[in-house]
């Protein structure tokens, strides 16, 4: 069978999801982080195909941009969990609540 | 949509268009190339440097010629009214915020020319959002501004800064997975990412079956991107934390600037819904409007905390505006843009009192910096600081003839106009319940003694020259809005009805 | 001298501000000083004042924020004149009560400055906005007052106080922004100016629901029932001269809202809604002053006692008769001398025992023979006793509700028996009978001071009740003409059937 | 002339003033007692001069100034003198003048002295507004003014404390104040609704304009003008069910009893009456006047009855008094005003003069009220005995003294009216009147002197002040031979009463029967009281327990069902709203504030601080609103 846009959309929406859930459910900083970028790049997945559908240079566009900012992301957001590491000793959700109510 | 690459040039690229953001983001490489030249300048350099910037960026600005939607830099840039009108109150707010740093003891952040180079690339970040409807420039200016923002407040370098800062990063980055979501579903529907142009195809496509849900998902997809940079129930939930977690006045800052910003995008974004008149969108906006604010001034009521009590304030105002979106009239448009440039002068005002009494150490609370008990007996320590304060909470709580006063009957008379009258009734009501909390505050200041001799110090702890002129300034500016509230609507009514929203 | 009005409103406040710098130790000179300058001008006011004519006068109109139709705009009527004399008498009259080392006697003046220029600024308002401004400023020197030299539980009793009038206020904002989109759609542009609205003619509709957020305004700070519950509590801690001011003026705004907004704006609604104000208003005047009987405190029978009153105001207002409406007009001036009068001679008995409570007195009549005399005349005053100032208006209320309801006079004219029988039992509880309490035997009779402050007050309220004519003529003008445009404002029959116009001529 | 009205009407005034505003904190002194008395007596003469011009020249108007004008409503200040009004002010001051110079001696150990001239004078001047005014509003000024000085009289000894029922039926002076002025609220109430009618039917207060336009109206509106101003008489006049206060008000010094409680203000209802009688007199009322009239009837005998067994000097008195207010009702209401007026007048002489004479026993016993202690006092106080006797001689209407015209003719009425009822009721009243002014006056004078026994040391008042009562005791001889003069004045302005040529035929068998039945009273009162030595009065325990005595005693208890079915649960009602209030008006409010705060704090829960919650939440959210999304586009 010929792979057409429907299936990139499903895989990417798919992806998404995964992402989503793995935001959702993770309690490790270092896996929420991850999870974030699965959703990106499930994003990443979307725009290429359907850039490639319209035959419209945009959406690559949009899909570079999208890989640069999770990569600054990923920089400030390690940068930060390693000073959390530092302080807390744990990157357990649970222990980094100490601001409540 | 694309010019033939061979034949740019520059009246093309039409760079005036780009300049205000580049001002900002060359500023910013300057502090730095400063810092290398020569390491441990006084900080009060890189402030007065920061100003002059924004100043230079802020005449730049008002130089644009706002009439006619000019479009720049490969088109994707596009200074309408409603850009330059926010981008001068993002670079008014900063430069107000930027003096705070001058505080009579020494903060850790301040000692780092790099948390002046951010805030610059943080509010060329803003300007980028504001100036634009295309949507990748947008992404990309919430992001650079979002991530200097996290690093500004991590730069607090306390425990708590940290865990605001990455709380308020993760969920960042989950909004940002669903913004760029929400855009791609646009970009399947529309083939574009021009607002405009996704527009036009909304208009034509939309009586296809099916694709509503497209639509309906990806606006979804959007408003939940856009509430939580707007902090709207249920994605409120980092404020308050980060909030606490910033220092003073960032926090103060946080709460008018990126606000703005939001706002802008999410005007241009759920007003071309609204007027293409997806109900859906406006009943989902409302909703989220009425539950923030309510829910939020609930919450205020039972803090013990001044700083966080704020911040659900804030959060409550937020909620409050937000109305004007889901209006999407012009007098609704004009009425955000009156009520953050009122609120802005109050509420910095606000957060640089508590600035003035930051303590190293928490003296009064184990966890809290700026518990009511401090204030207590203020009146006593502090007559002048006690009574500006006082100004402040009332102008909060929509007490007339008070800056924000007129920005909440602008807003309510929109409301009315619109024919939401039970609608207006709620904002009532809930201004009503706020003035709760910020009646709380003047109790402690004005009516009860000092709870010990501490205060005495605390108070004032951190009070230095800067810091009362901008206090004299915001002050001045919030008692006096009556004089000046009328030019204001005029001016910005001019700049709104210069906007033509992506149609 | 046109610009006579804003010198009444500002004046007290620039001197506010100025007191500032005034030495701690002469600032209650300096408060007298200023409030006593404040009563000449307006009295000159009165003087400058033409009775004859009954529109508004001295009308001053600056835009402000002509964006949005909002403007200083202010002019005084016959309705209004009085109230504003009695405001700044009241305010002269209770700082020369505080007694002379009250501690932060400088911030009293201050904010009591302040709460004049609030309360002059309520009464001459001429625009929506800014008769809103004053009447929310109005609170927060309140708030301190009580606040800060109140009961033990002063705290809760302000917030309260804030609270509900402030939550009632924003309800009529809503109502204000209505109306002035109202107009704006009916005239194209934006205004707030009262005389603009009453020539708007309104839909029953939108009348109904006008009314009905004015009242939430107008109705707490009556306070009507039963809307009424904060008043016990602030008055009950409020020190004497928040009490005085409280009752005397803050009071009448809420009353002197349906009469300068609800009647002439809306008059069939009005119309329509005088059962519903019937039924609270008599409500009451009964049942408050039935709880007035049980009060053990001498301060809460008197609080209580002004709710009662405010119901004969209210019905008054409702009468639409010349008659009715010009009775309960001067009924909140004597309301307001009588009332204050007697908070202030509360204030008198507390200073000396440091108790309100009746059982704690008894047989004071035999120790301070002038202080049970001057009661003694204010309690008549109270109780509607002809050839005082409290007769006049009651008389006129009840003569002009008659025509409107005859069960609703007769029920309310019981506050003629119910009143003399709460005022009564306290008089009869802590001036008669022999000294209970020995306590009591060493106290002394009034001195100079407050017999300065209650001799004006007596001869206010006997010369007025024997000769009301120069307040009474310009009040009945000026509500005479009220009528006049209210019926030719009205949009149906039994409206105008409903308003009677007086047969007499109206200049 | 006008200046001779405003001397007759603010004479006494000006005393008040004197009394009241140079000497209510300096000691006693005569000085103001004889200023006070000066001026009433002046303000006596004019109103004699005033008389003669009236009776000369006819009525005197005078406006004085503007009082109220509101809406189409004007009243002045405006009197009337005509020949109803002039009488009352001649009678008014003649009594205030004997009772002020009275007052001097009476009042002579009393700290209160000046204070007591003050009200005195002060009452004098609303009387005189009351009957002077020519406007029903002038009326209710001087009616409310004479309610306040009775309030400031009855509780005159104000220090006095509370006794308990059972002690003192009267708890207190202030009590009796108290009452009388609430009591007298109620009845002013329908005073006021009966102004308004007559305001919104006619436009204007003013008698003269009034009584023109009262042909004029509906039947029903008159009848209810008619009843509401009537009510307002009953209060001021006692009249059944509102009459309890007259006898409490007897705590009050005696000399305002006989002022007050007797001669003047009491009358005022009977004045209105009289006043108004172009009113009563309309057909369409005749219902309302009958009911008057058999009201008046009513009272006379039931008052009566309890004055037969009471033991208070004052309190028998006082409820002949209302006995006699009957009488003059009866005869109002029957249409013999000009005979009530002449009964009101010649009855406020000898029941003066009766009331000073009781003064003067109580004045020598120390206070004493109780009968029984007295006795055989003849031999100390010959002055007040015969004042006493000749008052009770008048008030028993035997023949050529006042009192026996005045009643006779009252009875005459009754009977020419042909409501026989009434005629019998007023002639036994008669009889029974007799006895118990009679039993009152041999208690005191004759028997045995009992107060011995009690130590007291009784002597009579100053010469002075009996000669003072002296012109009272002449016009209780004889002001009644006048009769024929006062109808030829008085009927000028009221409507004379015919006796039909019936009646005349058997006006003198029924004189006859009224005196024989007064004298067989007083013989039998002289039989069981008067005897001394071994024909001495023994109480009659037996008697004492029967129900009727102890009925009659305890005032048909009345009182007593006042305090249980009105001022107790009135009392309840008021602690229970207060607590309604409290808990449930208040508590409402403050439930709300609760509830806000409270929810509060349970929404704060979400803010736990935990991201992955937060995460959570934001979750929820966005699918929240994509769910809704799908919904809605399903929907459509």
């Amino acid at each position: 069978m010929e792979i057409g846009i429907g299936h990139y959309l499903i895989l990417s929406g798919l992806l998404f999801s995964i992402g989503f859930v793995g935001v959702l459910r993770r309690k490790n900083l270092l896996m929420l982080f991850f999870a974030t970028e699965v959703m990106l790049n499930a994003v990443n997945v979307a725009f290429a195909a359907i850039g490639n559908y319209y035959g419209d240079l945009s959406g690559q566009m949009f899909a570079f941009f999208v890989i640069a900012v999770a990569a600054s992301e990923v920089a400030v957001g390690l940068g930060l969990l390693i000073v959390l590491y530092k302080k807390y000793g744990s990157l357990d959700l649970d222990v980094i609540a100490t601001m409540k109510g | 949509m694309f010019i033939d690459p061979k034949s740019i040039t520059m009246d093309v690229l039409n760079l005036t268009t780009l300049m205000p953001m580049l001002i900002a983001i060359v500023g910013g490489l300057i502090i730095l190339t400063i810092d290398l030249i020569k390491e441990h300048i006084h900080k009060s350099l890189y402030v007065m440097l920061t100003i002059l910037i924004l100043i230079i960026d802020l005449g730049a600005t008002l130089g644009l010629t706002y009439g006619a939607n000019e479009k720049g830099f490969f088109d994707v840039i596009l200074m309408d009214g409603i850009a330059v009108l926010s981008q001068v109150i993002i670079l008014v707010a900063s430069i107000l915020f930027i003096p705070l740093a001058l505080t009579s003891k020494r903060f850790h952040e301040y000692s780092y020319p790099e948390f002046f180079a951010l805030f610059l690339f943080m509010i060329a970040g803003f300007q980028f959002m504001v100036s634009s409807d295309n949507l990748i420039l947008i992404f990309i200016g919430i992001e650079t501004a979002s991530l200097s923002l996290y690093t500004l407040i991590a730069l607090h370098n306390r425990h708590n800064s940290f865990e605001a800062a990455v709380k308020y990063f993760t969920m960042g980055a989950l909004a940002a997975a669903f913004f760029s979501m929400g855009v791609a579903v646009f970009y399947g529907i529309s083939g574009s990412l021009e607002l405009y142009q996704i527009a036009d195809a909304i208009q034509t496509r939309m009586a296809e079956p099916g694709i509503m849900i497209l639509l309906l998902g990806g606006a979804g997809l959007l408003l939940t991107a856009f509430a939580f940079k707007l902090s709207l129930f249920p994605f409120h939930t980092w404020a308050p934390d980060v909030y606490e977690g910033a220092s003073a006045p960032l926090a103060g800052y946080m709460s008018i600037v990126p606000k703005l910003a939001a706002f802008v995008v999410s005007m241009r974004i759920f007003e071309m819904f609204i007027s293409l008149n997806i109900e859906w969108v406006q009943t989902m906006i409302i909703a989220l409007a009425v539950i923030t604010m309510t829910i939020s001034n609930l919450m205020a009521l039972v803090q013990e905390d001044v700083k966080r009590m704020l911040a659900y304030s804030s959060i409550s105002h937020a909620g409050f505006v937000m109305v004007a979106i889901a209006l999407a009239t012009e007098k609704a448009n004009v009425g955000v843009f009156l009520y953050y440039a009122l609120f802005m002068f109050t509420n910095l005002g606000a957060f640089a009192m508590l600035w003035v009494s930051r303590h190293k150490s928490r003296i009064h609370h184990a966890r809290y910096d700026h518990p009511y008990e401090k204030f207590s007996g203020m009146i006593r320590i502090m007559p002048m600081g006690a009574v500006v304060m006082a100004l402040f909470m009332l102008s909060l709580a929509g007490v007339p003839p008070f800056s924000v006063f007129w920005g909440k009957i602008y807003l309510m008379s929109a409301t009315v106009d619109a024919g939401y009258i039970w609608l207006a009734i709620v904002m009532g009501l809930n201004s009503a319940l706020a003035a709760y909390y910020y009646l709380k505050l003047i109790v402690y200041m004005f009516l009860k003694a000092p709870i010990s001799e501490t205060n005495q110090e605390t108070v004032y702890y951190n009070v230095s020259k800067p810091l009362l002129t901008i206090l004299g300034f915001t002050v001045f500016v919030t008692v006096a809005s009556v004089f000046y509230v009328n030019p204001l609507i005029q001016y910005i009514t001019m700049m709104v009805k210069a906007t033509n929203f992506g149609m | 001298m046109d610009n006579i009005l804003s010198i009444l409103i500002f004046f007290p406040a620039i001197a506010g501000m100025l007191g500032f710098v005034v030495d701690k130790n002469s600032a209650k000179a300096y408060g007298v000083s200023v409030a006593a300058i404040e009563l000449l001008l307006s009295l000159w006011l009165w003087v400058l004042y033409d009775g004859a004519n009954a529109g508004m006068q001295f009308s001053e109109f600056i835009p402000v924020i002509s964006e949005f139709g909002i403007a200083y705009n202010v002019g005084v009527d016959g309705i209004s004149i009085f109230i504003v004399i009695m405001a700044s008498l009241m305010t002269l009259l209770g700082m020369i009560s505080l007694d002379s080392d009250l501690k932060k006697m400088k911030n009293m003046i201050i904010s009591l400055l302040f709460l004049e220029m609030t309360m002059v600024g309520v009464f001459l308002s001429l625009d929506a906005i800014l008769f809103y401004i004053f009447w929310e400023l109005s609170l927060v020197p309140m708030l301190y007052i009580i606040g800060a030299w109140g009961g033990p539980t002063r705290v809760y009793a302000a917030v309260k106080f804030f609270l509900y009038t402030f939550a009632g206020s924003l309800i009529m904002l809503v109502g204000l922004l209505a109306m002035a989109y109202l107009f704006q759609v009916e005239s194209g542009i934006w205004s707030f100016n009262l005389l603009d609205w009453y020539t708007l003619k309104l839909t029953d509709n939108e009348q109904f629901w006008l009314f009905l957020a004015f009242f939430a305004g107008f109705a707490i700070k009556v306070p009507m029932f039963p809307f009424h519950t904060w008043l016990p509590h602030a008055h009950g801690q409020a020190p004497t001269i928040g009490s005085v001011i409280l009752a005397a003026v803050l009071l009448k705004m809420g009353t002197y809202g349906f009469v300068r907004f609800s009647l002439p704006i809306l008059p069939d609604a009005s119309v329509e809604f005088t059962p519903f104000i019937m039924a609270l208003s008599l409500i009451m005047v009964v049942y408050t002053a039935m709880v007035a009987f049980a009060q053990k405190d001498m301060k809460q029978v008197i609080a209580y006692s002004s709710v009662s009153h405010m119901g004969i105001i209210m019905i008054g207002v409702f009468a639409m008769n010349a008659e009715g409406l010009g009775g309960s007009v001067f009924l909140m001036l004597s309301h307001g001398i009588v009332s204050g009068a007697l908070f202030f001679l509360v204030g008198v008995i507390y200073e000396r025992t440091g108790t309100k409570y009746m059982s704690e007195f008894g047989g004071l009549a035999t120790v301070m023979p002038v202080y049970a005399t001057i009661f003694g005349v204010m309690l008549m005053a109270s109780v509607g006793l002809p050839l005082t100032i409290g007769f006049v208006g009651e008389f006129l209320v009840l003569l002009g509700f008659y025509k409107v309801s005859v069960i609703g006079t007769i029920i309310a004219g019981s506050t003629i028996i119910i009143g003399s029988i709460y005022m009564l039992a306290l008089f009869k509880k802590s001036f008669f009978g022999p000294v209970t309490n020995e306590k009591n035997y060493g106290l002394k009779d009034l001195n100079s001071k407050e017999l300065t402050v209650l001799i004006p007050l007596v001869l206010l309220v006997v010369w007025l009740g024997v000769y009301p004519k120069p307040v009474l003529g310009p009040i009945d003008n000026s509500v005479k003409a009220l009528l006049v445009q209210m019926e030719d404002h009205a949009q149906s029959e039994s409206t105008k059937e409903a308003i009677i116009v007086s047969k007499k001529e109206v200049k | 002339m006008e200046s001779l009205v405003y001397v007759a009407l603010f004479a006494p005034f000006v005393g008040s003033l004197f009394a009241g505003l140079f000497f209510a904190r300096s000691p006693k002194t005569h000085l103001v007692g004889i200023v006070a008395s000066g001026l009433l007596a002046l303000s006596f003469i004019a109103s004699l001069m005033l008389a003669i011009h009236v009776a000369e020249f006819g009525a005197v108007h005078v406006t004085l100034m503007d009082w109220i004008n509101a809406g189409d409503l004007s009243i002045p200040f405006g009197f009337l003198v005509d020949e109803v009004s002039v009488t009352m002010m001649v009678v008014v001051t003649l009594v205030s003048t004997v009772v002020h110079i009275y007052s001097i001696g009476y009042m002579d150990h009393d700290k209160g002295y000046n204070r007591f001239f003050s009200y005195l004078s002060a009452f004098v001047f609303s009387m005189l507004i009351l009957v002077m005014s020519d406007n029903f509003a002038g009326l209710f000024i001087g009616w409310e003014g004479v309610g306040v000085c009775s309030w400031l009289l009855i509780g005159f000894w104000y220090h006095k404390a509370d006794r308990p029922f059972e002690e003192n039926p009267s708890i207190s002076p202030s009590w009796a104040a108290n009452e009388a002025f609430i009591m007298n609220r109620v009845a002013d109430l329908g005073m006021l609704v009966g102004i308004f009618l007559i305001y919104w039917n006619i436009g204007s207060l003013q008698y003269d304009v009034v009584f023109e336009a009262l042909p004029n109206l509906k039947d029903g509106i008159l009848v209810a003008i008619a009843i509401a101003l009537f009510i307002g008489a009953m209060g001021k006049s006692a009249q059944f069910p509102l009459h309890t206060w007259l006898t409490d008000a007897m705590e009050g010094p005696t000399p305002v009893s006989a002022l007050i409680h007797a001669a003047t203000m009491v009358t005022a209802g009977v004045f209105l009456v009289i006043r108004a009688n172009p009113l009563f007199s309309l057909d369409a009322v005749a219902g309302v006047s009958f009911f008057i009239a058999s009201l008046g009837a009513f009272v006379a005998f039931y008052a009566a009855s309890m004055a037969l067994s009471a033991r208070d000097i004052k309190r028998i008195v006082a409820l002949s008094t209302l006995s006699q207010l009957g009488y003059m009702f009866a005869a109002a209401g029957l249409g013999a005003y000009w005979i009530a007026l002449f009964h009101l007048a010649a009855h406020a002489f000898f029941k003066a003069l009766l009331f000073l004479g009781a003064g003067n026993v109580m004045h020598a016993m120390d206070d004493e009220l109780d009968i029984f202690k007295m006795g055989g006092m003849k031999k100390v106080m010959r002055g007040s005995y015969i004042y006493m006797g000749i008052a009770s001689v008048a008030l028993a209407g035997l023949p050529f003294f006042a009192g026996f015209y005045s009643k006779d003719a009252i009875i005459e009425t009754a009977f020419n009216d042909g409501s026989f009822i009434i005629w019998g009721i007023l002639v036994i009243t008669a009889g029974m009147t007799a006895f118990y002014s009679f039993r009152q006056v041999f208690f005191t004078f004759h028997g045995d002197e009992r107060y011995k026994a009690l130590g007291f040391h009784p002597h009579d008042m100053y010469k002075y002040v009996l000669v003072a009562m002296a012109p009272l005791a002449a016009l209780a001889i004889s002001f009644g031979w006048f009769m024929e003069d006062f109808r030829e004045f008085i009927t000028r302005n009221l409507p004379d009463y015919e006796m039909s040529h019936h009646t005349h035929h058997w006006a003198w068998l029924l004189g006859l029967l009224v005196i024989i039945l007064a004298v067989t009273g007083i013989v039998i009162a002289y039989k069981k009281y008067a005897g001394t030595g071994k024909e001495a009065w023994k109480r009659d325990e037996v008697f004492e327990q029967s129900f009727i005595y102890r009925l009659v005693a305890n005032q048909y208890y009345v009182p007593k069902f006042y305090d249980e079915f009105i001022v107790k649960p009135y009392t309840i009602a008021s602690e229970k709203f207060w607590a309604i209030d409290k808990a449930v008006v208040d508590g409402s409010v403050d439930l709300i504030a609760k509830a806000f705060y409270k929810s509060g704090d349970v929404s704060r829960g979400m803010q736990n601080g935990n991201l992955s919650s937060y995460l959570n939440w934001m979750g929820a959210g966005a699918l929240l609103l994509v769910v809704a999304a799908a919904i809605s586009a399903f929907i459509g």
